[in-house]
Order: structure tokens, then C-alpha cells, then sequence
């Protein structure tokens, strides 16, 4: 349903993403790995609209959606948790989770999504009237995921969310994304750790290069060959 | 070289790091793993200067250094990258490293900075126009190529691994030991990733509510029970296939 | 220090042709005087902000305590007026020591503490009467002094006067924009805490520029003061001594050295001689339009504009 | 002959209200004067010195470069001290009546003229101080340069006549004078409140008075107070305030010269004369017809303009101005008006007087 | 001695009001965009020249000039907003330096169309004076200094209480995390530029009926804005009343206990010993760092 055909993109006149094309199916899982700076989040940026395509289109159901504000993704049910965390410094962490439901058809949820959210990362109840900016980086990055959940997306995008997590977190994260995928959201998933990336994965792309070196179900990725892949280039 | 004396940093009511006493000799590798907001990082602010402890100690080479400025502590040898990468945003890769040579050292040599910039795969951006236009893990690298432009005795490296993918962490790990032994540089490094910790590091300290818990060979440490409830969980959190 | 052709080819212009052609208008030499002045300070405005990261707005404060600490030299201490010009550059630097604790403050939080610097500074000139002489001023400041022969006094010695100040400062601020200093400078713009722990004194650092732009604008506020012979406190401390060097700063291109001076020297006499024409009452208002186009077309001044212009007609023959 | 003459003045700035006030005395006095002098024609270059003291400066230079040969205007002494030094250097005259600093006339300048000074003032006010027999008085000024001298010298005067005075200075930036209306009240209980300040500061003053009601018997104000202008204007505040005038209002010029300065001025501009406007007059008057005598006598390029206004000797709209030899006019006293009823009555000298003064009397 | 300072102490109270006034829109900018608005105190004086010139040519009270000030005023605040929106580089110090710019233009546009001269009302009903026990003062500050409250607390109601507020201190925080949030910066930035506006328009006409006005008031009003906003701290509705009405209790009694001619010094030194002690504010909160 969100479909990529030949998009191109980058900063200025520096190109990042040479004619990337990708498909996510509805419910599924897709994995995005591929070394540093291959144009992970360069890709996950274009599609939320944070950076203008070059070239190519994106559509959702068949309709265009590069052109559409950032601002206008949350109505049409994408959320992104980005990399680096993201948060809104400047305010406690439960003024960060309510502004993640910030769209009107939200709204009246709040109170329930944030006992949701605490109970996910109990942490954040404990830091609930601190300063965002001064949550420890694991702390951080918990807030972001809560926060990327508060407007109950169709489309969750998620860009490497296990960074500074400590094990049992880490461990939670994969818990909470497995589940949120049994309830029958979309995922895009972008991960370092491609192990536990695979586990959970439909469909995997490596990216090489701003290029798709790879495109297959997860079942037949193994890890070995996605290494061999990554030395291959 | 480094000796911590009942350190403790208090933000209101909430003790981030909670005396701690850690000795650190020679030019080891120290792991420091614990929970998310633990304390490790402000016990890099505190020993950085970046924070004021509320008490205790902090000693580099047998002088006492609570007091001193940031810029102090770098002259002394002590030098740090950012969880969250911070650098000179207006400068190239390359100027980021002149400038850290020249107040660090006093000097400039061009030749250790290509050094390092090979070390740390930065070369081929090193001319790019500023620093702002790199990627999250390109950022880390020019946070330790900084910190080592600065000629560091001890390094505090705070999730410098965390997101490189398989082969990049190896070839930085294989960096981080190369300098250790070349340069003769005491390192101190957060990360969360136990395969990777053991493998890197001989001694290991678990922080746990800002508290030192447990300080010794991976081994030890990641069996105690009280590492594996409030870190590890139990049976999982290794990396093994 | 290698010179740019162009960058000789001006001094030999300024120096020679503009006072061999025009050395008998005296109006036109008092309005070019006048140019200088602005650019002077104009360039000390932009020193800070460019290297330091600091915009001020309250440079009024430097340029009067270095009128006044000159003037007051030379008439009640004596001082022969060049070496009490430099004390009054000295005085400025000292009052900036006051001001170190702003420092710690950026963006509009030290442009306006700097202003409330240069607000105190003028009620101390006008309440210290016994100094100062309150707000009655100071009339008979001593003139520009006769040197080897040559009466500096007049407009054409006024004018190598405030030339060579203003050329001294440009190659001044050209060395320590091209030291390792400046560097740490551009570097700490926004990324205080990163340049501190790689072993920069970040706070000295941005006091030494705070002391070297008070210091200019104090050295050609005392010019000033001895080429008008009389100060008073609202005109020392007077605010368009902030308002005509930023516009000339910014049109001109404040991360550049010439473009404070070339942007002085042309709003200040567009202002006066062409604006003011057209605009008896409130020509100000062209100023205020001229900095409100420029930081929206090109805030990086009329050089980069210019060239944009340029490329794109290129472009279009091409 | 036709005569270019400079009129230097601040026309925007701090001190844009009066200088163009001036103007329209010095323009009407042109006209008059090309009407009335068949030989000359005196034309008139304005250019505005943005009341600052480089610009007057360059103002007078701009206009000698013009061939100027002398110079009406300049206000306020700071600006005026460094414009009449350039008009010095560069041999031309010039009169004003916009700076009433001492110092001016006291440093040696050749060429520089005035018709009215700080004691005229003076006189004025302590005169009236005198008849109404104050015993107390509180005077408020602000701490530029004329008011804070004209209020320091008035001081000195009353202390060495045994009147009891007190005085506050304020800052010009200031607005809210409930404070020190309150500290007259109730620490100085004077009789008599003296202004001495500009047009937003009396209104400051009276407004705060009006609120805080101290128990004085009269507010009394310097220039720019007992005029038409701040009559119609703050017909509330005004009413019974003394300040220094030299009509009354609604004028009545008896002399010739008077009646052709207010014709022509009601002409050129559509209302009813000021002081500014007269004083501006006078000046230039005085200035023109020294130019046009010491042109029958050929001697304007020889330094002929200042040695005719020396000889200066007539009656004007301002009393007798005659000039001593530093460029001062001693016979220059200021009357003293009241608001009264919407009018601007003459309450002192009382030779001059045009009504009965109102005592204790106050705008409330 | 007591009488004195009580009425100093009210006095500078409703003196602090109107100062509140004044500083709320520029708080709010800043607060919202991290923009100080120089031109601000020019649109307060623009809103009273309005009322002058509805007083005068019209006849009618400073009151009524309300509706047409809050229109013309906000328009030129939305207009101050689209010139700062086409910063794209170093938006914190080019805004500063545009918008002083526009103060410039404001500032002598209003001298061209009104002249030097100064206003003020003439409405006696406005200047009367109001007594309560040993208490003075004028009519219209104790008006405007209810208005003054009564803005405050809905301003602080509706930026504590509605989505909006929280948008705003998004957008302000990080604004590519706001998008992605569904917040449209623009949108919410023109909204409190519009409020801005709102308040200069009350501002400027509250100003018009106490005080008297003239072109060049403007930069002044703007810097006492700026004082009380770093006296409250960024973001503290409350504090912009508390840290004006210290203001306004600082000078008053300066006037009072020692000469008014260092009114101006008294605000200064407090402005700059507050900066100085507490970066923060007298209510803002602390960073972390690193
Ligand atoms: N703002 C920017 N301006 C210019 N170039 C940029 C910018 N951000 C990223 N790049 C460049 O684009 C390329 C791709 O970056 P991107 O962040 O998409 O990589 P990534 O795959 O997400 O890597 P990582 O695993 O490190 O997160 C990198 O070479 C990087 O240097
Ligand atoms: N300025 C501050 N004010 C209040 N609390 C703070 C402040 N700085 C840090 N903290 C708290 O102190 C605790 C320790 O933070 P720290 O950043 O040291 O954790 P950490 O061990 O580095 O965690 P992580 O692995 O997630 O990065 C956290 O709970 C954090 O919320
Ligand atoms: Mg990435
Ligand atoms: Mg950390």
C-alpha cells in the first residue's frame, strides 16, 4: 500500500538516494538495514515529507503522497519515532506524550494512551514532570517510541529504536514492536541490529549505496548472506 | 591515573550518581554498562567538568581536578565525546580536528590529523563543507576523532558503538584496541552491547541507580545475580547466535 | 600577510585620489569622514558578531566611554590627543570588563544586556557632572594635531587620520580571523560545550574579541570626539551609533572585512546625500527597509547578491 | 541681488518639534522680507542637522559649500556650539535662538549671534516667583543640559532670597511623574511647583499633579508651555499654569512688523503663530536686514554681515535686541503668561501685562 | 514616610500592569519562536496612534479605537511574521537584526504620518483621578490595569490549557519533531504573531490613554518589554506580570527613596543583575547540558 517508485533525493546538491523504489505491504513488517550512511534515514526522511524528492513519487492507497505537508502525515495514519530522539527539550515528558496525539481525532484518547505508554516504559511515569532535555539518552529514546505510539498510527516508522537501550530494554522494544505488528499495523522498520531485525521482519531491503542492493522476504535472508552482501559493495 | 572518590552528583531530589569510588590505572579499557539512566553519562559530565558534583572527589594523576574548568581537564588529558554528537557545526571535519589539536596540544600537526582521520574513516569527508551534513555514525567518529586530536591520556567514550552496523563496530573496535596499545590511552567506554563489552574490555563496572554494583572481568560481573536482574535479564541479552 | 591586488589597488585609491581630487570640499571630506567613522565602528560590530557570535546593540556604549575617556585625557591630564585617542581605546576595553558577565548569554539576551550597558553608561556621563560635565557636554575638546609639518586638523588630515585607524583594524581583524583563534571562534558558535572540552577557554576567548571590538569602536569614537570637539552624552551614547553600522555591516556583508567599510562608506553617503533628498523627514525609514531586503534577499550582504545576479544573467545568455 | 542664506535646523531627531517651529518663523521672515525690501531677495536652503551635533556640522559645510553667506537656526546648544564653530571657521554668521547655554557665548566665537538667554528666562520666572510671594517652591527638571541649568541657576537665585527650594531631577526617558509629584506632597509641601522641561514632561507633570492634588498654590513651566498649541491641545491640563511667553493668545500684534509676521504666517501656514515661530522670525529678520545694508555698502564678502549686526539696535517682536560685543542679547527678558480660560494671558512684567494674574490657582 | 512608599508601591503596581501589557506580546513571540520581536514596542505605539487619531478625527474614546487597533495592528504583526518567515539561515540573530530593521521603518513611517509632535488623550473622564483611601491614581491605569489582568489570565489559560499552547512550545523546542507530530509551525507561529498583535493593539491604546506618546517611544517600549520578559523567564506567563510589576516597583521606589533621574539606571541594574544571577529567570527552569 505505500509504495516508493524512483525516488531520488538528498541535501542540496548532494544526492543521497539514487531511484529507490520499495513496496511495504499492509500488516507486515519491513526491515531496512544497510551499512552507515547508506540513506536509511535519508529514505525515512523523503517519506515523511521532511526532505523534498528529486525525482519519483511516493503513494499511499494508490494516492500521491510526497507534496503533503509533514504536519498532514498524522491524519493519513503514518507516525515516525526518528533517529536521535527528537524530543521536545523544552517540556516535561508528559507534555512530550501529549503532544504526540496531537491530531484532533486523538485527542480524546489521551488519557488512555498515556497509562498505555506508561505502562510500556515505566521509567517515563517515574520522569513524567522532568524536563524532556534532561532525560538520560536510553530515557530519551523511550520517550520518542511512546510518543511516535500516542496517535495510534496505521503506519509506524521507526528509525533505529534500540539505539542506547540497555538489553532489557532492548529485549521490551522487540516485545512491543512484535505486538504491535500482531495488531495489524505496518511497520517500516530501520535497525542496526540486524539479527533481531530479521527475527521479526516480513520483508527485508538492503540498502547500498542510496541504492536497493536487495529486496526479499525475511525468510530467506539469512544473516550470513546479508553480511556478505554488506562486503560485497 | 584516574580515581574517583565517592563522586556524587544530585539533580533536586533525584541522586544521579551516588558516591561511586572507581580507581583506574595505566592504560586499560574500562567498560561501564548499567541501565538506561543509570548515571553513566553524568558521571562522564561530572569527571568532564561539564556538571558540578554535589561531593566527593574527582583526582586525574593524583591531582584533585573537582574545580577545575572544562578546558583545564582537556589540557590535562582527559577527553570525552557526547552521547549526542556535538560538533562544530560551522567547521569541516578537518578544521573540527585543527581546532582540537591546537587547544589541546598547543600545536598543530598535520600529519597525526591525517592519522587520525584514516583511523577513523573520516578522510574522505574531511573536506566536505560542515560538519552538520554527516550521518548519525559519522558524527560518533568525528566525536572520538576529536577527543583524540586532543591527545588524550584517558578517553571517555559515551555509546560511540551503539548503531554501527556489524562490520563497522568491528573495525572501530579494532581501532579502539590499536590505540589503546599504540598511544598508551586509558579508555572508558558506555555500551550497551555485552558481546561487544566482553570483548573489548578486560575489567567491566555495572552503575545501577547511580551506584556501583559490581567492577570486574566481564565474566564475573555479568553472572551476578543483581547485573542480570536490573541489566541483562536473565538468560537473554546475549548477542549469541 | 599576502596582500590582494584589489585590496592594494583601494588603499592606493583611498589614499591618494580621494584627498589629491576632493581635499577642497569640505563638505564632501566631512561627510567621507563621517563614512569612516560608521565603518570603523561598523567593523568592530561585525568583528563580534562574526567571530565572537555576538550581536550587539549597544556599541554606543564602547564608542562614548572612548570619546569621553580621550577627551577628558587630553584636556584635564594633558594628553597629547593621538596617544589619549588610544586611551580612550583602552577605556573602552575597560568597560568591557564589566561586561563579562554577559558573556554567558546569548542571541538577543547579550545584544540587549549590551544595550542596557550603553543606557548605563550614558545616565553615569550625564550624572557625573563633576567629571563630565553632565549634560552640557564638552565644548573645546582639542583638535587632530599638527605632525611632522602637517596640520592633521583639517577634513583632508581628519581624513588619513580615520583612514589609516580604519585600515589597521581591518589587517588586525584579518589576523585573528585567519589564527587558530578564529577558527575556535567559528567553531564555538554553536557548539559551546564542544569546544570546551577539546581544551578551548571559550569564555577568555570571547572576551578577548568583546575587549578587541570595544577597543576599535573606543579608538574611533575618540576620533570622533576630536574632529567634532564637543561630546555630550546622548550624542556619545547616542544610538545611531548601533543603527548606521549594522545596516552598513549587513549590506555590506558582515562575515566579510571590506564589507562593513564598503557598506559604510556607501549607506552613509547615500544617507546623506541621496535619502535625505528624497526624504526630509524620517530618511531613516530607507535604512530600515535596506536591512529588512537584505537579511531576506542575501543576508550574507550585496557581494553574494551581486554574484547571484551575475550567474543567473550568465545562465541565461548561456 | 538675490542672497542665499542657511537655515540649519533639526527637522527630525529628538528636537524635530521645535526646529521646525523655527523653520516656519525663518520662512515667513523671508517672505516678508522679499515683500517688503525691493532691492534684496533673500532665498532661503534648509537642510536638517537630525538634531545631532556631526550633522550640524556637516550642515553648515554643506551649506557654505551651497555659497551661503549666513546661517539662521540650530537648536539646542549642543548642537549649536560645534554648527557655530564650523560657521566661525568658515567665516560666516550665525544667529539663533535655540541655545541659551552660557558657554556659547563665553568661548570667543566672531561670528555668532543670539536674542535670548538663559537669564531671560531666569528673570522671568523669578519675577514672578517675586510678585505672587511664594515662600516654598519644588522644582522638577529634567537632566538635559538648558533645563537643568536653567533650574540649578533659578535655585541658586531663590536660596539667596531666603525662599525655600527643592529640587528634583528626572531622566527624559521617564514617564510616570506620580512619584515625585507624591514626594512634593508629602515631604515638600511647597507652595509653588517649577517646571522645567519640554512639552511630554509638562503633561507628565500636570497629569500627575491633577491625579495626586499636592496642596500647592501654582504649577509654573519654562518654553513650550503657555502656548496656543499645548491651550488647545490639553485644555484639561492647562488651565491657571504660568510658563514664559511672549504673546498672549490670542494674539495682538500692534506693530507693523507684527502685524505682517502673524498675516504671513496665518497665510503660509493655516494657524495662529507661536513662540518658536517668532523667535525664528526674529532672528532672521535681524540677520536679512543686515545683509541687505551691508550689501548697499558692498561689503557682504568682507566680513560686512556681522559687523551690520553689531549695529543691530530695534525694537522686534521680542523687545529691543541689541548685541554685545560676544554676540549675546542683554536686554532680553522672557514675560511670564497664565493659562486662562483657553487664553494665554500676560501676567508679568506687569507693564506688559495683558490681565489680572490668578493666584493661588491651579489646574484643578 | 509610610504614606510615600504605599503610594510608590501602587504606583509602580499599576505602572507593572501596563508594563505587563506591553511585554506579553513579546513574550509570547519569543517564548513560541525564540524571536525577540524589536519591533514590538513600535507596533504598541502604532496601536496608539490609532486611538489618537480615532479620538481626534472621530471624537470618540481611546476605548473605541480598540476594534480598528486590533485589526490594523495584527495585520502588521502578521506582515513583521512573513518577513521573519523567509529567514532560512541563522534564523535566531537575522531576525533580531530584521526586525530592528522594521522597528527603523515603523518608527519613521509613524513620524511621517503623525509628526514629532506628542499625544495624548483628551478624554478628562480617563485622566480623573481615582482614590482609594490614601491611594492615587488616574482613572485609566486602574482600567487598564484589570484589562491588563484580565489578558493575562486568559493568555496563560489558553497557553497552559489548550493544544494550541502546547503546539506552540513544540514548534519553539524542535520543529521538525512538531511536524512529524501533525503540528504545522507556520500556522501556529502566524497564530501568536496574531496575538501578539492583539496585545500591542490593547497595549497602545492603554498606553495612549495614561501616557503620552511620540514617534520615537518606540524602541524604549520595546526594551522594557524585553527586561520584564527576562525578569519572568521564557515562557512564564505569570512571571511577565511579577517580573512588571517588580519593574514598576523598582522605579517607583527609586524615585521615591532616592532621585528619579536614576529611574532608568534602577531598571537596568535590575535587568542586568537578574541576567547575571539567574540566566533563567525569576520562573523559568534550568537546561541540561551535554
Ligand atoms: N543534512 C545533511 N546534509 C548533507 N548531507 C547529509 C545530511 N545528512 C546526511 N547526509 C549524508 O547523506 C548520507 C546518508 O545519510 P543517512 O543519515 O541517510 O544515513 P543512514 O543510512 O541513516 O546512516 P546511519 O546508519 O549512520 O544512521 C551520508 O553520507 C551523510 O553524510
Ligand atoms: N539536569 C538533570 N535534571 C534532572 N535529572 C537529570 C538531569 N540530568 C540527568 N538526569 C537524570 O539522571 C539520571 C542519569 O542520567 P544519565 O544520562 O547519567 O544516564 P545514563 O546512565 O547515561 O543512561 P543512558 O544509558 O540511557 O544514556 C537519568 O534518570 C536522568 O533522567
Ligand atoms: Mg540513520
Ligand atoms: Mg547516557
Amino acid at each position: 500500500m505505500l509504495e516508493l517508485s524512483n525516488v531520488r533525493a538528498g541535501y542540496g546538491a548532494i544526492n543521497v538516494l539514487w531511484d529507490v523504489s520499495l513496496a511495504m505491504q499492509p500488516g507486515r513488517l519491513t526491515a531496512i538495514v544497510g551499512q552507515n550512511g547508506a540513506g536509511k534515514t535519508t529514505l525515512l526522511r523523503a517519506i515523511m515529507g521532511l526532505l523534498p524528492l528529486k525525482q519519483g513519487e511516493i503513494t499511499l492507497h494508490g494516492k500521491r503522497l510526497d507534496g503533503t505537508p509533514t504536519w498532514d502525515m498524522a491524519d493519513r495514519g503514518l507516525a515516525m519515532v526518528p533517529e536521535g530522539r527528537m524530543v521536545f527539550r523544552d517540556m516535561s515528558v508528559a507534555e512530550n506524550l501529549i503532544v504526540g496525539a496531537f491530531n484532533k481525532a486523538h485527542r480524546p484518547h489521551v488519557a488512555a494512551r498515556l497509562e498505555a505508554a506508561y505502562e510500556m516504559f515505566p521509567r517515563l511515569r517515574e520522569r513524567r514532570k522532568q524536563l524532556a532535555g534532561s532525560l538520560s539518552g536510553g530515557e530519551a529514546q523511550m520517550l520518542a517510541m511512546a510518543r511516535g505510539l500516542m496517535s495510534d498510527p496505521k503506519i509506524l516508522i521507526v528509525d533505529e529504536p534500540s539505539l542506547g537501550l540497555a538489553p532489557l530494554l532492548v529485549n521490551e522494544l522487540f516485545g512491543i514492536l512484535a505486538r504491535l505488528k500482531a495488531e495489524g499495523r505496518t511497520i517500516i522498520l530501520v535497525e542496526q541490529n540486524t539479527e533481531r531485525a530479521l527475527a521479526i521482519a516480513d520483508h527485508v531491503y538492503l540498502l547500498q549505496g542510496g541504492k536497493v542492493a536487495l529486496s526479499e522476504a525475511a525468510a530467506n535472508v539469512t544473516l550470513a548472506r546479508l553480511h556478505e552482501l554488506y562486503f560485497k559493495h | 591515573m584516574l580515581e574517583l572518590d565517592r563522586l556524587t552528583v544530585r539533580f533536586g531530589g533525584l541522586t544521579a550518581v551516588n558516591a561511586v569510588s572507581l580507581r583506574m590505572d595505566g592504560s586499560g579499557v574500562l567498560g561501564l554498562v548499567g541501565p538506561n539512566g543509570a548515571g553513566k553519562t553524568t558521571l562522564f559530565n561530572a569527571i568532564s567538568g561539564l556538571v558540578k558534583p554535589t561531593a566527593g572527589a574527582i583526582r586525574f594523576d593524583g591531582r584533585d581536578v573537582m574545580r577545575a574548568p572544562m578546558h583545564k581537564r582537556a589540557h590535562l588529558g582527559i577527553g570525552r565525546t557526547f552521547q549526542i554528537p556535538q560538533p562544530m557545526h560551522e567547521l569541516t571535519v578537518r578544521e573540527n580536528l585543527v581546532v582540537a589539536q591546537r587547544f589541546g596540544t598547543g600545536k598543530v600537526d598535520m600529519a597525526r590529523i591525517d592519522e587520525i582521520l584514516d583511523f577513523t574513516s573520516l578522510a574522505g569527508k574531511a573536506r566536505r563543507d560542515a560538519a552538520t551534513s554527516l550521518a548519525l555514525t559519522e558524527l560518533k567518529a568525528l566525536e572520538v576523532a576529536k577527543a583524540l586530536a586532543t591527545n588524550p591520556r584517558l578517553l571517555l567514550l559515551d555509546e560511540v558503538l551503539a548503531g554501527l552496523e556489524t562490520s563497522g563496530k568491528r573495525r572501530f573496535m579494532g581501532m579502539l584496541k590499536e590505540m589503546q596499545q599504540r598511544f598508551g590511552v586509558g579508555i572508558v567506554i558506555i555500551e550497551h552491547d555485552i558481546e561487544t563489552i566482553s570483548s573489548l574490555c578486560p575489567r567491566v563496572a555495572v552503575l545501577n541507580f547511580g551506584e556501583l554494583i559490581a567492577d570486574g572481568t566481564p565474566d564475573e560481573v555479568f553472572r551476578d545475580p543483581a547485573v542480570i536482574k536490573s541489566y541483562t535479564g536473565a538468560g537473554t541479552g546475549d548477542g549469541h547466535a | 600577510m599576502k596582500i590582494h591586488s584589489g585590496v592594494l589597488s583601494a588603499l592606493i585609491l583611498a589614499y591618494l585620489v580621494v584627498p589629491l581630487t576632493l581635499a577642497g570640499n569640505n563638505y564632501v571630506m566631512s561627510t567621507i569622514v563621517a563614512a569612516l567613522v560608521t565603518g570603523g565602528v561598523a567593523l568592530s560590530w561585525a568583528l563580534l558578531g562574526n567571530l565572537g557570535g555576538m550581536i550587539s546593540f549597544g556599541h554606543s556604549a564602547f564608542f562614548g566611554v572612548g570619546a569621553y575617556v580621550s577627551a577628558l585625557c587630553s584636556m584635564r591630564l594633558g594628553v597629547p590627543v593621538l596617544p589619549a585617542m588610544l586611551l580612550g581605546g583602552a577605556g573602552a576595553a575597560a568597560a568591557s570588563i564589566a561586561m563579562l558577565p554577559v558573556l554567558r548569554l546569548r542571541g538577543p539576551y547579550f545584544a540587549l544586556a549590551i544595550l542596557a550597558y550603553a543606557h548605563i553608561f550614558r545616565i553615569i556621563a550625564t550624572e557625573w557632572t563633576s567629571v563630565t560635565r553632565g549634560a552640557g557636554g564638552l565644548a573645546n575638546i582639542p583638535g587632530l594635531p599638527t605632525l611632522m609639518g602637517y596640520d592633521f586638523s583639517g577634513k583632508a588630515g581628519a581624513y588619513l587620520i580615520i583612514l589609516t585607524i580604519v585600515v589597521a583594524f581591518a589587517f588586525i581583524y584579518a589576523a585573528i580571523r585567519a589564527s587558530h583563534y578564529g577558527l575556535a571562534l567559528r567553531a564555538m558558535h554553536d557548539s559551546e560545550d564542544a569546544t570546551r572540552v577539546v581544551g578551548v577557554n571559550s569564555t577568555l576567548l570571547k572576551a578577548a574579541m568583546l575587549m578587541v571590538s570595544a577597543f576599535m569602536a573606543g579608538v574611533v569614537g575618540a576620533f570622533n570626539a576630536h574632529t567634532i570637539n564637543f561630546l555630550e552624552p546622548d550624542y556619545a551614547f547616542n544610538g545611531l551609533w548601533v543603527t548606521l553600522p549594522i545596516v552598513a555591516a549587513i549590506f555590506g556583508g558582515y562575515r566579510t572585512i571590506p564589507g562593513p567599510i564598503a557598506g559604510a562608506v556607501f549607506v552613509s553617503l547615500a544617507d546623506q546625500l541621496l535619502f535625505k533628498e528624497l526624504l526630509p523627514t524620517g530618511h531613516q525609514l530607507v535604512l530600515g527597509v535596506l536591512l529588512v531586503l537584505m537579511i531576506i534577499l542575501s543576508p550574507n550582504g550585496l557581494m553574494p547578491l551581486l554574484r547571484g545576479f551575475g550567474r543567473r544573467r550568465r545562465r541565461g545568455r548561456a | 541681488e538675490e542672497f542665499l542664506v542657511g537655515a540649519e535646523l533639526p527637522l527630525t531627531g529628538s528636537l524635530a518639534r521645535v526646529g521646525a517651529g523655527m523653520q516656519e518663523g525663518v520662512m515667513v521672515a523671508a517672505e516678508v522680507f522679499n515683500r517688503t525690501n525691493g532691492k534684496h531677495k533673500i532665498k532661503i536652503i534648509t537642510v536638517d542637522d537630525e538634531s545631532a551635533p556631526a550633522k550640524a556640522i556637516a550642515a553648515v559645510e554643506k551649506l557654505h559649500s551651497q555659497g551661503v553667506v549666513a546661517i539662521t537656526g540650530g537648536y539646542g546648544s549642543n548642537n549649536i556650539a560645534p554648527a557655530s564653530d564650523a560657521a566661525n571657521k568658515l567665516n560666516l554668521v550665525y544667529i539663533t535662538s535655540g541655545g541659551v547655554d552660557d558657554s556659547l557665548v563665553s568661548s570667543g566665537r566672531k561670528n555668532f549671534f543670539r536674542i535670548n538667554n538663559t537669564a531671560g528666562y531666569e528673570k522671568a520666572v523669578l519675577g514672578l516667583i517675586d510678585d505672587v510671594g511664594a515662600k516654598s517652591v519644588s522644582i522638577i527638571y529634567s537632566t538635559k543640559e538648558a533645563t537643568s541649568d536653567l533650574a540649578k541657576n533659578i535655585q541658586k537665585a531663590l536660596e539667596a532670597k531666603g525662599i525655600k527650594a527643592a529640587s528634583h531631577s528626572f531622566d527624559p526617558a521617564i514617564t510616570d511623574f506620580k512619584p515625585i509629584i507624591n514626594k512634593i506632597k508629602l515631604q515638600d509641601k511647597s507652595e509653588l511647583v517649577l517646571m522645567s522641561g519640554y512639552e511630554n514632561d509638562y503633561v507628565g507633570i500636570l497629569r500627575a499633579a491633577r491625579v495626586l492634588k499636592p496642596a500647592v498654590k501654582a504649577m509654573v513651566g519654562v518654553w513650550s508651555l503657555a502656548t496656543p498649541k499645548m491651550a488647545s491641545e490639553f485644555p484639561d491640563l492647562m488651565p491657571n499654569v504660568f510658563g514664559t511667553a511672549l504673546l498672549p493668545y490670542p494674539a495682538t500684534f500692534e506693530s507693523a512688523d507684527g502685524k505682517a509676521f502673524s498675516e504671513t504666517y496665518k497665510q503660509l501656514y493655516k494657524k495662529e503663530p507661536d513662540y518658536l515661530g517668532q523667535f525664528g522670525y526674529v532672528q532672521s529678520m535681524l540677520l536679512f536686514e543686515a545683509i541687505a545694508r551691508a550689501a548697499d555698502k558692498g561689503s557682504v564678502k568682507t566680513g560686512g554681515i556681522a559687523e551690520e549686526m553689531r549695529k543691530t539696535s530695534r525694537e522686534t517682536l521680542i523687545g529691543k535686541v541689541q548685541f554685545s560685543a560676544n554676540g549675546d542679547n542683554p536686554n532680553f527678558v522672557h514675560r511670564m503668561g497664565q493659562h486662562q480660560d483657553k487664553k494665554i494671558v500676560i501676567v508679568w512684567p506687569k507693564a506688559g501685562a495683558t490681565g489680572k494674574i490668578a493666584y493661588p490657582a491651579v489646574p484643578w | 514616610m509610610t504614606e510615600l512608599i504605599l503610594q510608590a508601591l501602587y504606583s509602580g503596581l499599576l505602572q507593572g500592569g501596563s508594563y505587563a501589557l506591553i511585554a506579553l506580546g513579546l513574550a509570547l513571540v519569543f517564548g513560541a519562536m525564540k524571536i525577540i520581536n524589536l519591533a514590538h514596542g513600535e507596533l504598541v505605539l502604532l496601536a496608539a496612534y490609532i486611538a489618537y487619531t480615532v479620538e481626534s478625527q472621530a471624537g470618540l474614546g481611546p476605548v473605541f479605537a480598540i476594534p480598528v487597533a486590533l485589526v490594523l495592528v495584527s495585520l502588521a504583526s502578521v506582515c513583521v511574521y512573513w518577513t521573519v518567515r523567509r529567514i532560512n539561515k541563522d534564523r535566531e540573530i537575522n531576525s533580531l537584526i530584521l526586525t530592528y530593521g522594521i522597528g527603523i521603518i515603523l518608527t519613521n513611517a509613524i513620524l511621517i504620518t503623525w509628526k514629532a509632535d506628542i499625544r495624548t488623550t483628551s478624554s478628562s473622564w480617563l485622566q480623573e483621578a481615582l482614590v482609594i483611601g490614601p491611594l492615587y491614581s488616574m482613572r485609566s491605569e486602574a482600567i487598564f490595569f484589570c484589562v491588563s489582568l484580565a489578558l493575562l489570565a486568559a493568555l496563560w489559560w489558553w497557553l497552559s490549557r489548550s493544544w494550541y499552547g502546547r503546539a506552540l512550545r513544540a514548534v519553539a523546542s524542535n520543529r521538525d519533531a512538531a511536524k512529524l507530530m501533525g503540528i504545522n509551525p507556520g500556522k501556529v507561529e502566524l497564530v501568536s504573531f496574531i496575538i501578539a498583535g492583539i496585545l500591542a493593539a490593547f497595549a497602545g491604546v492603554a498606553l495612549f490613554s495614561y501616557g503620552v506618546i511620540q514617534p520615537s517611544y518606540g524602541s524604549a517600549l520595546t526594551v522594557k518589554a524585553f527586561i520584564i520578559t527576562v525578569l519572568a523567564g521564557v515562557g512564564s506567563i505569570p512571571g511577565v506580570l511579577l517580573g512588571a510589576v517588580l519593574l514598576g516597583v523598582c522605579e517607583a521606589l527609586t524615585v521615591t527613596l532616592a532621585s528619579s533621574a536614576l529611574q532608568e539606571l534602577a531598571g537596568m541594574s535590575l535587568f542586568l543583575l537578574v541576567l547575571f544571577v539567574m540566566p533563567n529567570g525569576l520562573f523559568g527552569a534550568a537546561r541540561r547540558r551535554g
